[in-house]
């Protein structure tokens, strides 16, 4: 049996990947993909846990970890498409006018 | 341990009928928008007052003090009364919204059905000790509040603000998870209490401990305090102004409702380095907040710091928690509801300034405000003496009672870093009275007459002697108040 | 105590604040100033029912009002009067209506603003003076802060935005640490004693008992507290450019009562609460003190704007006020010098704020405060001329006048303590002499040179009205100075010979018997 | 009976300061005369019941001045030998001088203020004589300095006299701040400051400790130091010549008779302090000599009339701080009384030449006016006359009085004696000189004045006979005994004061050699000298400046020519103090304002405010807006966070 702290470690550097993905693309649509990564990564901790336990809350979390993971992903996707309708650009330099 | 399904009590019912009666309002109006009715707010207006109403009237009279759903929703005198803060604040802000050039973007349904959903999430964290409806009350405020802030009034700046707060949101989120997920696997439940005797009990691990910081950081980052704070003053300035009402004042009753019962138990637990880092945001909030503010120049970015810097003043009295004095809480309360009312003043009259097509009101807009309008000139200097601290006013009262919470712990740094915080506050905040009393008027005029109607100048001058009556006749009743809650 | 004495305090306290709503609200611009010369000449008839019925022989509090405020925390609404604080409650009261009488004819706009600010001031003073509660204390000091902001601020001269924010910022960052050591004090009171509380008494028999760890630190941030209001030396900057840029009437006030709350804060809080302290820093303060008066002398005689010149020249005389409060003669303050610094308090506020007054009226005929622009007044204005030459010679202290009797008894004080010092302060005379002379040189004699000047009207009735009562009162003071002193006598004389072991109670209550009394040599107090 | 002789000047003053018409000379002047004559009247009186009733000292309580801690000062006034008889002196010459005023000040157009003034001068001189304690005296010895103040700069449209009246008041405060040291030191030492008390203290402790006699001797050099600013004693001489500047019968009153004589009454008041300190006295027999040569030598090159007249006064006030000196205190009060009376009658005829000359001062433009003021003339010859100590005149018996208890005092008596003479032989020379510039030799009017040259009017010579009647007179009351003048008793005055004095027995053989016998041969011998050297100097001074053709107006020929320039130029004194002194402080005041106050203190806190400001502008630079650089900033603060926590 593979000890659980091996998850845990996997999940951590799956978490780095997704926030390095979150701070290097300069593209919307990836940093909304990270973000889907993180959330992942935070998924497999839990059912880790709840293996690890044998109690099932964990994958009861699960479940409303990726209900949410999907509501943010499609709120984000809209702001992102009336951004593309508005201005026709999605990067994120252009975000640069609220600075100071 | 498998749970077999039993019929849920009455009580719980009853207990639950606020949430109930806000969630089946919410729907209605949303289904409002189908039909014609949607095109005139002012019916949509009248229906958020009866919503609001109901709500109020549930949470009053209705609600039983329990424990119901394996903790999910725990009412006790501390969430009943942070849920009428909750519904008082967001209904005085719809009204006032009403009332001002804003009426015509957000009084549309959906909008108005969000807000009252972003409402009722706010409401199920602030009455959860269990880690999965905390989670998906947190949820549905905050991403509700992603939409409110771009589509209110649909500009570059919102849709900007909009994008920042969802990314880093998101993010914080993910955060929230991951601590969540590991104080599950360490203590085994996801309920709060039995969380917390294990922490109490076990000995500190790694994992324990990553996942206490992460749990924390993330509640951090809801109260903006200073590695979490960028993305407040950008979603504060690009949101509608009543939103930004909304989001300072009931954001931070939402997460300090939480960290008000799990820091009483956390902070021994974890030793001292906690209430160190503690301590250390709240000085390096304080002080950024402060500094950064002092050279803005529109008027809601510097609010938006100066909420980092009040945010840093609560995380004072959250420092410096233990299981066994309520003090800091109360005094952490007190605090809470004073700078709520005073954000209410300002937020108010800001409201009742802006034009319908301008930018935010720059500070130079201001200059020589109180030759026009003397008594919206003489509110913002109250809120703004409130916010400095200055004594009349509760503001001071809420600082003297966190001052007088970490001196009694003997942080004596930690008040000196307040002390030298607020004395660089008062220079803007003075500066903005400045700006209304002492400079000749500029061309600046404010463009929709119709705020003089009676119902908003009631609010804004309720708000105002809430503020000075808080700094000197009330403070000893709420005080007392504040004692019955902790029983 | 019959039912008025119970309430009397709290009256004078809240008609100025209740008047300055009616005030500001009235529509007619006449009425309102009725209605504020009235209520403020209220307020001086009641203080004058607490002169009349001062007990002078009782080194009790007086007048004692004592309600529950923040119960839970101890703090409550206590207000009550002794020897050190009677005399500045009623030269507040005393000032007030000078001041509003002052502005009747006042061009500007926002008239009723400013009698409704001065109101607010009036509350203000006398909450701190008569609050025995360090919180009520600490919140009617800053109630006092903010009308004066405004003062300043609308009313004030050219750059009066640099000048009123610095005032406030400077006075602001002092208080405030001046709350986190109260709030310390309150707590290790609350662990010796047992129950919390922040009223004074209970502090007094703290500081009775023994020493409080950590106390040089909590006197050093009462005393930056009130050495920037006093102001002593080093912190001074603030007051010329509060007064060049201040109104008449502010410039009055703050010169009058204001600069005064400073030196009373450090007879009532830091001498008594921290006697250790107290005997550690004397010298050092002591020699700030006397610095204070020699450098406030000689840059005030090379001003060329009078008001500046009458600032630095307050800076100099509250020099010899903090000189005289802290004279220790072995282990007891010196009760002459005692005496002599609570009547130069009066006395400067009176000298003070006549200066003031006759510098408006030249600033409202010829809008110039330069030197340059005057000269052969007296001339034109003989009466002016007269009564600008009393004020001067009460402020340099001549014989015959106030100041006299209150700089004496301060130097025969400080010269039992510390000779060397006391003869350097003695010098301050000279140079006061020097630049106040210099002041009547520059504006009163020699050749009128402006063609301006010539056709220069003298005062006119309304004038003498609020200005003779200041004079006459100062050269009163000097001439028949015991009617005050007896007043003060006996409260000035527990401070300076038990100030190490300094307890007050309030008259007419029986401390509880368990409440051991310290020891007190009673033979201190004279019986007048 | 003394409520009157104090109330009534300070009634006059505030009568016509305030209530009585302004335009009208006549009655301000004749209520400033009625005030004056009233109090003398009573001061009469009551000298005529003191002599009856004995002569005892008597002290009248009023009401409690201030009383603070163990300070107790009520006010009190005694009436004993010394107060009755300068009160008599004070009153008297104070009434003469308001009648001559009327005259004088005719031209004037309103003359209240004057009168206000001078009365309330009077009442503040009485109440420096009568006042028992010391700080009662100290009340009045500034409110005479406010008082010479406002009279010395009563034209003060006149930019000079302002600052002259000034320079006054400030010298005078110097003074003062010794007389303060002095007060505080006194009750520190003995624990309360009233003469009566203080007298029995002193009597009655049988002896000093060196460490009370160490402090005895600071508390009367602060004292002399009082004195010395009060009666233009050397360091603070200079005010004295530049209070010309007032209206003359100022001059006459405050700076001849009255105000300057203050600094004398206080060490005689305070004998038996300064007998117990005999280096101080030695110090201050010194002064006297240093400041009779100093003003003596100026005097004599001045060619101002009432300049003259200053310089003697400062001169002779040195003989009487030269007989306080060698303890002749009765003879110090003696000269006191003589100077006053041929002082005054001075300074009010060189007033009536003035007003006859349309406020010529210059002596140069004078000469040959014994015949057009024939009057004048004659009383000026009496008053030079008694001032250079012609025999039978006032300044005869008071000077040499002085000068042969100056050769007894024992050690330094001898120069002392020298100097004394030398200066007695100056003073007949610029005396003699003065009268002769004036009235004799060639007239060097200009044709304006001379044709309009007329004699004083009645009301102004009347009181100068009365003053020259009494500069013959007075002399006579302390007639010594060498000269057995039949019908007239040897020294009166000083039997009538010796009970004021009281010598401790500590130092009792110190002051010994005053009462021991000596042979009159002596005595005559010195007043043989004294007579000679005074025709001496007349006889110099008639030669060179008297002569009908033209005299020598210009500065002496070769030898004496850089004396002249040094004597003229007063020694250089004001500008040394205007250099060393004035200018210093001017400068570290500028200093201090401009460098500490503005730059240094206002730099500091203006710097701190603008480094935030720096600090949040760099701030708000770094926080560009994107999302990116916002998360990069979370993280790093995050692990920054986990750090602590690990």
């Amino acid at each position: 049996m593979v000890p659980v702290e091996h998850y845990f470690v996997l999940a951590l550097i799956l978490f780095t990947i997704g926030v390095v993905g979150l701070v290097v693309r300069r593209h919307l649509i990836f940093v909304l993909m990270s973000i889907e990564l993180m959330l992942n990564a935070v998924n497999l901790v839990f059912i880790a846990a709840s293996r690890a336990l044998g109690t099932l809350d964990g994958q009861i979390m699960v479940f409303f970890v990726i209900t949410v993971a999907a509501c943010e992903a499609a709120v984000g996707l809209a702001m992102v498409i009336s951004l593309y309708r508005r201005y026709g650009t999605i990067a994120t330099d252009f975000l640069r006018t609220l600075r100071g | 341990m498998v749970s077999t399904f039993t019929p849920l009590p009455s009580s719980f019912y009853q207990a639950a009928s606020p949430f109930l009666v806000l969630s089946v309002c919410a729907l209605l109006i949303l289904l409002s928008g189908v039909t014609k009715l949607a095109k005139n707010s002012c019916c949509i207006f009248v229906l958020t007052n009866i919503a609001f109403g109901a709500t109020l009237l549930g949470v009053c009279c209705l609600s039983l003090p329990g424990r119901y759903l394996q903790d999910a929703l725990v009412v006790t005198p501390l969430s009943i009364f942070l849920q009428l803060l909750l519904l008082g604040f967001a209904w005085l802000l719809a009204i006032l919204t009403y009332f001002s050039h804003l009426r015509g973007d957000f009084f549309r349904s959906e909008l108005v059905a969000l807000y009252l959903f972003v409402l009722l999430g706010m409401m199920v964290f602030s009455s959860s000790e269990d880690l999965v409806s905390l989670f998906v009350g947190l949820e549905i405020s905050s991403i509700g509040l992603y939409t409110l802030v771009g589509y209110t009034r649909v500009t570059r700046f919102s849709l900007e603000g909009g994008i920042k707060y969802l990314v880093l949101g998101s993010f914080a989120t993910a955060l929230l998870l991951f601590g969540f997920a590991f104080l599950y696997a360490v203590t085994g439940s996801l309920q709060l209490p039995v969380m917390m005797a294990a922490i109490a009990s076990g000995q500190p691990s790694l994992w324990l401990t990553l996942g206490a910081s992460f749990t924390i950081f993330a509640l951090g980052f809801k109260l903006a305090l200073v590695p979490f704070q960028q993305w407040s003053p950008d979603a504060y300035e690009g949101a509608a102004t009543n939103i930004t009402a909304f989001m300072t004042i009931c954001v931070k009753i939402m997460v300090l409702s939480l960290l008000i019962k799990i820091l009483g138990w956390v902070s021994e637990s974890l030793g001292g380095t906690w209430v160190y880092v503690l301590g250390l945001m709240s000085v390096a909030s304080m002080l950024f907040g402060n500094i950064m503010a002092l050279i803005q120049s529109s008027i809601k970015r510097m609010l938006a710091y100066s909420s980092i810097a009040h945010s840093g003043y609560m995380a004072i009295a959250l420092g410096v928690m233990e299981p066994g004095n309520s003090f800091p809480a109360r005094a952490l309360l007190f605090y809470l509801l004073s700078y709520a009312l005073t954000s209410l003043l300002v937020f108010g009259i800001i409201l009742s300034l802006e034009h319908r097509q301008g930018e935010a009101i720059q500070l130079n807009d201001l200059k020589g405000l109180a030759k026009r309008y003397p008594w919206l000139a003489c509110g913002l200097t109250v809120g703004m003496l409130s916010f400095a601290g200055l004594p009349p006013t509760a503001g001071f009262l809420g600082k003297f009672f966190v001052f007088n919470a970490a001196v009694q712990e003997g942080h004596f740094g930690l008040v000196l870093c307040a002390v030298v915080a607020s004395v660089i506050s008062l220079f803007y905040y003075l500066h903005l009275v400045v700006m209304m009393y002492m400079h000749a008027p500029g061309k600046f005029v404010v463009e929709n007459p119709n705020w003089i109607s009676l119902v908003p100048r009631g609010i804004l001058a309720g708000a105002g002697i809430g503020v000075l009556a808080l700094g000197t006749i009330l403070p000893g009743l709420v005080l007392a108040l504040l004692q019955g809650l902790f029983g | 105590m019959n039912s008025i004495d119970a309430h009397i305090i709290s009256l004078i306290i809240f008609l100025p604040l209740l008047a300055s709503f009616v005030v500001a609200l009235l529509p007619s611009l006449r009425v309102a100033k009725i209605v504020a010369f009235a209520a403020s000449l209220a307020t001086f008839i009641a203080s004058l029912h607490l002169w009349f019925h001062f007990d002078p022989t009782s080194v009790d509090l007086q007048f004692v009002e004592q309600l529950p405020w923040m119960p839970e925390l101890g703090v409550s609404y206590l207000v009550g009067v002794d020897g050190l604080n009677l005399l500045l409650i009623l030269l507040s009261t005393f000032l007030t209506p000078l001041l509003l009488l002052s502005i009747w004819e006042f061009s500007g706009e926002g008239h009723k603003s400013l009698m409704a600010l001065l109101l607010v001031l009036e509350c203000g003073m006398i909450g701190a003076l008569v609050a025995f509660d360090v919180v009520l204390f600490y919140i009617f000091w800053e109630v006092m802060l903010i009308p004066m902001y405004f003062i300043i601020g609308i009313w004030g001269g050219k750059n009066r935005i640099y000048a009123t924010t610095k005032f406030v910022i400077y006075t602001v960052s002092g208080s405030l640490l001046m709350l986190v050591a109260a709030i310390a004090l309150y707590f290790y009171h609350g662990e010796q004693a047992g129950f919390y509380s922040t009223s004074l008494l209970d502090l007094y028999k703290l500081a009775a008992a023994g020493g409080i760890p950590g106390e040089e630190y909590l006197f050093l941030a009462f005393l930056l507290a009130f050495a920037i209001k006093v102001p002593l030396w080093p912190f001074h900057t603030w007051l010329p450019h509060a007064h060049t840029e201040a109104p008449t009437v502010g410039s009055v006030i703050l010169a009058g009562v204001l600069l005064k709350m400073g030196t009373y804060g450090l007879l009532r809080f830091a001498i008594p609460l921290f006697p250790q302290a107290v005997l550690l820093y004397a010298p050092s303060i002591l020699a700030l003190a006397v610095v204070g008066i020699v450098y406030g002398a000689l840059t005030a005689w090379v001003q060329e704007d009078a008001k500046k010149m009458v600032a630095y020249s307050s800076v100099s005389h509250l020099g010899f006020v903090v000189l005289g409060s802290l004279a220790i003669v072995g282990n007891q303050l010196s009760a002459e010098a005692l005496t002599g610094a609570v009547y130069q308090m009066i006395n400067h506020g009176l000298s003070t704020g006549a200066l003031f007054f006759l510098v408006g009226m030249i600033y409202e005929r010829r809008h110039s405060r330069m030197f340059s622009d005057f000269g052969g007044l007296a001339e034109v204005m003989p009466y002016f001329a007269l009564m600008l030459i009393i004020a001067t010679l009460s402020s340099i202290g001549l014989p015959g006048t106030g100041g006299f009797v209150g700089e004496f008894l301060i130097l025969l004080g400080v010269f039992q303590a510390q000779p060397l010092v006391a003869i350097l302060a003695t010098s301050g005379v000279i140079l006061g002499a020097l630049y106040m002379l210099t002041f009547c040189r520059k504006i009163l004699f020699g050749p009128i040179t402006h063609v301006a000047n010539r056709q220069l009207v003298d005062l006119s009735r309304r004038e003498y009205l609020y200005i003779t009562p200041l004079i006459v009162l100062t050269v009163f003071m000097g001439v028949f100075p015991e009617l005050f002193l007896s007043k003060i006598r006996s409260s000035v004389g527990h401070l300076a010979s038990n100030f190490q072991h300094y307890h007050l109670k309030i008259a007419g209550v029986h401390p509880a018997a368990s409440d051991a009394e310290p020891p007190v040599d009673e033979s201190a107090v004279i019986q007048p | 009976m003394l409520g009157v002789i104090l109330l009534s000047p300070l009634l006059g003053a505030v009568l016509n300061g305030f209530v009585v018409p302004k335009a009208n000379k006549m009655l301000a002047h004749l209520l400033g005369v009625l005030a004056i004559g009233l109090s003398f009247g009573s001061a009469l009186l009551l000298f005529q019941q003191f002599l009856a009733g004995g002569g005892e000292p008597s002290i009248t309580y009023v009401f409690e001045w201030i009383q603070a801690g163990k300070l107790r000062v009520p006010v009190e006034f005694v009436v004993d030998r010394l107060s009755a008889l300068l009160l008599l002196v004070v009153t008297g010459i104070g009434m003469l001088i308001h009648i001559y005023a009327g005259g004088y000040m005719r031209e004037e157009k309103t003359t209240f203020r004057f009168f206000a003034y001078l009365n309330l001068f009077i009442f503040m001189m009485l109440l420096l004589i009568l006042a028992n304690n010391l700080l009662l005296m100290f009340v009045g010895w500034e409110g005479v300095g406010l008082c010479s103040y406002l009279l010395i700069g009563y034209w003060y449209s006149e930019g000079a006299n302002a600052d002259a009246g000034m320079k006054a008041f400030l010298t005078n405060r110097v003074g003062d701040f010794a007389f303060l040291i002095g007060i505080f030191m006194t009750y520190r030492l003995f624990g309360t400051l009233s003469f009566s008390e203080l007298r029995a203290v002193v009597s009655s402790s049988a002896s000093f400790d060196a460490y009370t006699l160490q402090q005895l001797t600071l508390i009367t050099i602060c004292f002399f130091g009082g004195a010395c600013g009060k009666s233009a004693q050397l360091p603070l001489s200079i005010w004295l010549p530049d209070a010309m500047a007032g209206p003359t019968p100022v001059s006459a009153l405050i700076h001849a008779a009255t105000m300057v004589t203050a600094g004398i009454y206080m060490m005689t008041r305070l004998n038996f302090l300064f007998y117990l300190a005999p280096f101080t006295m030695e110090v201050v027999a010194w002064v006297g000599a240093g400041t009779a040569l100093f003003a003596a030598t100026i005097a004599a090159v001045q060619w101002d009339i009432k300049r003259v007249l200053a310089y003697s006064t400062v001169s002779q006030l040195g003989y009487m701080v030269l007989a306080c000196g060698v303890g002749a205190f009765d003879a110090g009060v003696f000269h006191v009384l003589t100077h006053a009376c041929f002082k005054a009658l001075l300074f009010l005829g060189a007033g009536s030449v003035i007003v006859a000359m349309h406020h010529e001062q210059d002596m140069r433009k004078m000469g040959g006016l014994w015949r057009s003021l024939p009057i004048t003339h004659a009383l000026m010859l009496i008053g030079v006359l008694a001032i250079i100590g012609f025999p039978g005149l006032a300044g005869f018996f008071s000077k040499d009085e002085i000068l042969w208890r100056a050769y007894l005092y024992p050690g330094s008596g001898h120069y002392l004696w020298a100097v004394g003479a030398f200066t007695a032989l100056l003073t007949s020379f610029y005396m003699v000189r003065l009268l002769a510039l004036t009235f004799y030799g060639k007239s060097r009017l200009d044709h304006h004045t001379g044709k309009h040259l007329h004699e004083i009017s009645s009301i102004m010579w009347a009181p100068l006979i009365i003053l020259a009647l009494l500069s013959i007179g007075v002399g006579y009351l302390g007639v010594p005994g060498l000269l057995a003048i039949p019908g007239v008793k040897p020294h009166i005055l000083a039997d009538y004061l010796e009970p004021i004095f009281a010598v401790h027995q500590q130092v009792k053989e110190t002051w010994a050699f005053a009462g021991a016998h000596h042979e009159p041969f002596w005595e005559a011998l010195l007043m043989l000298v004294s007579v000679v050297l005074v025709f001496l100097g007349s006889s110099i001074a008639l030669f060179s400046y008297a002569r009908s053709s033209q005299p020598n107006l210009g500065p002496w020929p070769a030898p004496g020519a850089r004396l002249y320039h040094l004597l003229s130029n007063k020694y250089w004194l004001d500008e040394l103090y205007a250099r060393f002194i004035y200018s210093p402080l001017g400068d570290i005041g500028e200093f201090l304002w401009r460098i500490f106050d503005i730059k240094i203190i206002n730099g500091l806190l203006n710097g701190l405010g603008y480094t935030i400001l720096g600090i949040s502008g760099f701030a708000s630079f770094k926080m560009s807006g994107s999302v990116h650089r916002h998360a990069i900033f979370m993280i790093a603060g995050m692990l920054a966070l986990l750090y602590f926590l690990l």
